[in-house]
């Protein structure tokens, strides 16, 4: 049997297989087909300290091999996330990763402080990537100050591992792999979903409310693959990988590039009982390569032909 | 109950029409714990293009004689490439099916009455509740109403169900020229007073909110199937909300995967 | 009968249907099938001032809806061309613009010039964001200054018209489009290729054997449709859009956006054909709503619902 | 000649083995127009995924009786999702076929022999060119070697052409065990002093590398069909380059779709 265990900062996962966040619901939702605790870590819809109510619909449209969504953080807020799922979750073991969300760095630190404070949390991931709101999200996420400065405030309040996840849409989205580095984040996870839009040609309109939206599942995967390679290559704390992922091979594209984890999104959409395929396709794998430790394979790839 | 997610047979394709067509999925887990109301989501077929699951109502629920229901049917209008794919399938091939999802249909008992709205492929989840009303002795009735006449499907499967038909056309070839509210008025109008009566309504949006509207105005209960784009169909992505009045009147999104898709015709913030 | 034609500064195109540069060789490949004068231009392949071999293959991959490709730029350099293909590309009425490359700011002038001086080009599309080549290419595409340094060396030695294509590996693409303007660029184009990767997991190598490539294909389109709109909101000058044109539907995407024509490139080798059925596609759409003039359907997206 | 783009009806679909298969395909501009070698572009079905056309080499070319051909058929062989949808097409389906395309093979003539080597799948060309060379009266050998003896088609086929066969299999359930590069070295070195003889070779590109040498260690000509990824075809795209040396020695990258995929063994610089 092959080792799967990740180390991300003081955590250790028992496999490299995360659910994407805004993917999963609250992971409860899942809980009737899936066993939480099989997989490396449950992590949650972004929160912000409030409620939100989203975006009208329409909310998503389907594109070539790829799905566009405007979801607007509909969410019930970190306090009532700790009251109203929390409990559930640890009951259930699954390793909750929390996806924090602000429209300022107070709100990233505050929210930070209570999913810190709270009894079952693991890690945190800090968006500020989504493309989807005005505020906060891709504007800390896409400017390399405010970008570290979101991770340095929450550095500050926890001491839970905490890994910013990482917009596509910039120009090197590696000098923010670096800038998260340097103030003192565990990882990184990447990538968010790529803005774009979809127009109506009848009615000359965005399909989606909002207008534009985030572009995720395999058809972006190759330029995923290509970003987390990047980063790998420039940091040294863990890249968490992820876009487009629907199969083992895929999974491995990530894990070979430099991921020492992945995110599954979209395609848990397709198939919510993708994950005892993924960890059986990875196994044997390594057992295929006589890989022992996933460690061992993450960031292999040899360039040149 | 949690849903399941099988690879079932196609036992049959029966195409109804150039745009509809039932198809007969041998899926014995599904089919025993589905409810009138619930649907399921459907892998077309494989590749990324289309990529996600489409909905589908649970149409006909089929017994095995006697026994455990083993089958059960979906009807299905080709509207884009998803539908196009399962237009085409032939028996023999698989699918991989997950469900039953979503909040089923309350069913009314007797005396209370039963009278259905369906536009167009609206009809489809009117089949199974049909068979559990009936079942139950609840009189039912069938307002129906389509583009034209080749397009209302199943109507002598109602009638032997012994539902009242009420039809209507757009073109008037076959039942009331005009939209299926008409009837459905005229018939609410017609009433005995006292007579208790809920609306079940799937179809079009305009539809559903004028059905919640009629059932207002006339004092009856109304359940309205909401069809949204569902990219999950689990809770997991939120994409498939719908604006819905919590008990201290302010509105809300919630997943119509999980809340729905039938909500209180009442409690629907249309806009 | 709707009215297609487009203005793009000095040149007046008979339609704003152009083959996107690299997919449609120097044209005349496609002669035989196609009446190469009912395109309102054709875009020929990127070329140098002397002969490139490119990359070895495997140059290309296909992806969930798209295409990954390292050519290399492969190419006859710019005197063959004038030489060998213009006067067929001329006798049989083709629009001619020619994809300008260049490892110096000297070479694009140099191209340019030679192209200039020769009889039958109509206008120069400068290629400033190929991700496939480490010299040039992408590397002024992404630089502001670069970026406009490059028109403005051309707009010095060509009265053609200029159209610098932008890479969409940049925070902000529109800043691009501002600073073609600025430098003088008649029109810009975009998107060239998403920089991408696919991994062979069984040998732990890039499947390409430049490594990594370009993506394009109706997996990019969203983002593109979005990159095209925001251009289109910050220039007066005409942009030309493109990435995963498959339809008319799809054109009509980008003219709703804003883009006055578009280029179509990786669904040319699945339909060779396309051609007739985009321009009578637009046409029919146009009748259909009543627009008389292709001009007045361009960036008439409204926001909101 | 111009290729045409037609949609062309499946007249058949014969599914040799779990793996192959022959796709009998109406298409009168492209039957007529076909030369041995030459190859076509077939979109395997509608949607993005997969995105491009595949190629395939001419197999039969289906005559009506005398009149000129109305029909061709292609060998596939399942890899991956593209001859997957080949695989399981029913008759009566419609592909896009465009063709055809490249360069053929250059036919020798008596008393010149051809022989003709063929790995798997790269069978596909040599139905055609062996009925062109046996309708001018060129003798015929095919080497040809598969895995096993069960994916050995089309064996009477040849036979009945009076093309003498070679077989080898990996696993020497048929013919010798090994490559088929073996027995041909064999016949190459048995053959009568001063007979000429053309190798023609398509299959895996270790196999034509191998051919290639030993028709140059043996003093004859060959002609292989190489096998690139092609996304256009049409000399479009560049992607399906080969490395040939010209005239002067120089390699250089060319396409494949255009200036081959038959090439002169000897131009080819192998890497
Ligand atoms: C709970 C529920 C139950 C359902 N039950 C049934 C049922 O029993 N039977 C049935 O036939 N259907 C049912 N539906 C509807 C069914 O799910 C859809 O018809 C199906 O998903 C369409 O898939 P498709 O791929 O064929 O078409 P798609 O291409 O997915 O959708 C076609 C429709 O979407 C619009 N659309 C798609 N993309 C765009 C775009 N870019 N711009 C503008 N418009 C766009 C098209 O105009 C078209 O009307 C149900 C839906 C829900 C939510
Ligand atoms: C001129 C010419 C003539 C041909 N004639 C014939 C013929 O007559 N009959 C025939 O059967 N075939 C023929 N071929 C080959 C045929 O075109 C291919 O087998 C076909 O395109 C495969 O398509 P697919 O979608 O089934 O598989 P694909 O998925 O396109 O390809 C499958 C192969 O590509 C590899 N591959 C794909 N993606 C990746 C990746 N990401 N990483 C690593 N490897 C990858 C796979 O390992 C696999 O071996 C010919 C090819 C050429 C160039
Ligand atoms: C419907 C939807 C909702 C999402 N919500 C969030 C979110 O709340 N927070 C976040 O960081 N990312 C969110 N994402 C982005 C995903 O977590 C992931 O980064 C992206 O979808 C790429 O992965 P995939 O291709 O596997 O889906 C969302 C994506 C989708 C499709
Ligand atoms: C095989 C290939 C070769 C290309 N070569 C060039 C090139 O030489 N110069 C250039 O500016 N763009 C080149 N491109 C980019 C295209 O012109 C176009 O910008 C891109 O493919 C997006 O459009 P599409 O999705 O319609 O293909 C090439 C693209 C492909 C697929
Ligand atoms: S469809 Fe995903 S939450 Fe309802
Ligand atoms: S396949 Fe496009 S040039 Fe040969």
């Amino acid at each position: 049997m092959a080792d799967l265990t990740v180390r991300i900062g003081s955590l250790v996962l028992k496999n490299p297989l995360m659910s994407a966040s805004g993917c999963f619901g609250y992971g409860l939702e899942y809980a009737g087909i899936v066993d939480l605790s099989s997989l490396g870590a449950v992590v949650v819809k972004g929160l912000f300290l409030e409620e939100r109510e989203g975006h009208p619909p329409p909310r998503v449209v389907e594109t070539p091999s790829g799905l566009l969504n405007a979801i607007g953080l509909q969410g019930i807020g970190a306090r009532r996330f700790v009251r109203e799922k929390l409990p559930e979750l640890r009951r259930l073991n699954a390793v909750v990763v929390v996806n924090v969300c602000g429209t300022t760095i107070d709100e990233y630190a505050e929210v930070s402080r209570i999913l810190s404070d709270a009894e079952g949390v693991a890690a945190l991931e800090l968006n500020i990537s989504c493309p989807n709101v005005r505020e906060g999200g891709i504007q800390f996420g896409s400017d390399l100050a405010s970008a570290g400065a979101v991770v340095a405030a929450v550095r500050k309040v926890t001491p839970l591992p905490i890994f910013p996840k990482l917009t596509p849409n910039v120009t090197s989205v590696a000098a923010f792999a670096r800038a998260a580095e340097e103030n003192g984040a565990d990882a990184v996870s990447l990538v968010n979903t790529f803005l774009a839009m979809v127009v109506d040609v009848e009615r000359r309109r965005p399909v989606l409310s909002n207008g534009m939206g985030g572009l995720s599942g395999p058809a972006i995967r190759p330029i995923a693959v290509r970003m987390v390679y990047e980063c790998a290559q420039q940091v040294r704390i863990p890249v968490i990988g992820m876009g487009g992922i629907a199969s083992a091979r895929d999974a491995l594209e990530f894990l070979i590039a430099g991921a020492s984890a992945v995110q599954v999104g979209t395609a848990n959409f397709v198939d919510p009982l993708i994950w005892t395929a993924l960890a059986a396709g990875i196994e044997d794998y390594m057992i295929r390569h006589g890989i022992a430790r996933l460690a061992d394979l993450v960031g292999t790839l040899e360039r040149g032909r | 109950m949690a849903p399941a997610d099988v690879q079932a047979e196609v036992l049959g394709n029966r195409r109804l029409s150039a745009d509809y067509n039932v198809l007969l999925l041998d899926a014995p887990a599904i089919a025993a714990a589905a409810r009138p109301g619930q649907f399921v989501m459907i892998r077309t077929g494989p590749g990324t293009d289309p990529l996600l699951r489409r909905p589908f109502s649970v149409f006909e629920i089929v017994g095995d004689g006697g026994r455990a229901p083993s089958a059960f049917s979906v009807l299905c209008k080709r509207v884009g490439p998803g539908t196009e794919r399962l237009y085409r399938l032939e028996a023999g091939g698989c699918l991989s099916v997950l469900g039953p999802l979503g909040k089923p249909f309350d069913l009314v008992a007797p005396p209370a009455e039963a009278w259905m709205v369906a536009g167009g492929v609206g009809l489809a989840p009117f089949a199974a509740l049909a068979g559990a009303l009936r079942a139950s002795g609840v009189a039912c009735r069938l307002f129906y109403g389509a583009r034209t006449a080749a397009d209302l499907f199943y109507l002598d499967d109602f009638a032997a169900r012994g539902v009242a038909l009420d039809l209507a056309t757009e073109d008037g070839s076959r039942g009331t020229r005009g939209l299926v509210t008409a009837p459905l008025e005229i018939a609410l109008r017609g009433r005995p007073a006292g007579a208790a009566v809920t609306l079940y309504a799937c179809g079009p949006e305009p539809m559903l909110k004028a059905v919640a509207a009629l059932a207002g105005a006339h004092g009856c209960a109304s359940q309205v199937s909401t069809e949204r784009v569902m990219a999950c169909g689990m809770g997991g992505c939120y994409s498939c909300v719908v604006s819905v009045r919590d008990s201290s009147g302010r509105a809300r999104f919630v997943r119509s995967c999980l809340d729905g898709p039938v909500f209180d015709g009442a409690a629907v913030a249309w806009d």
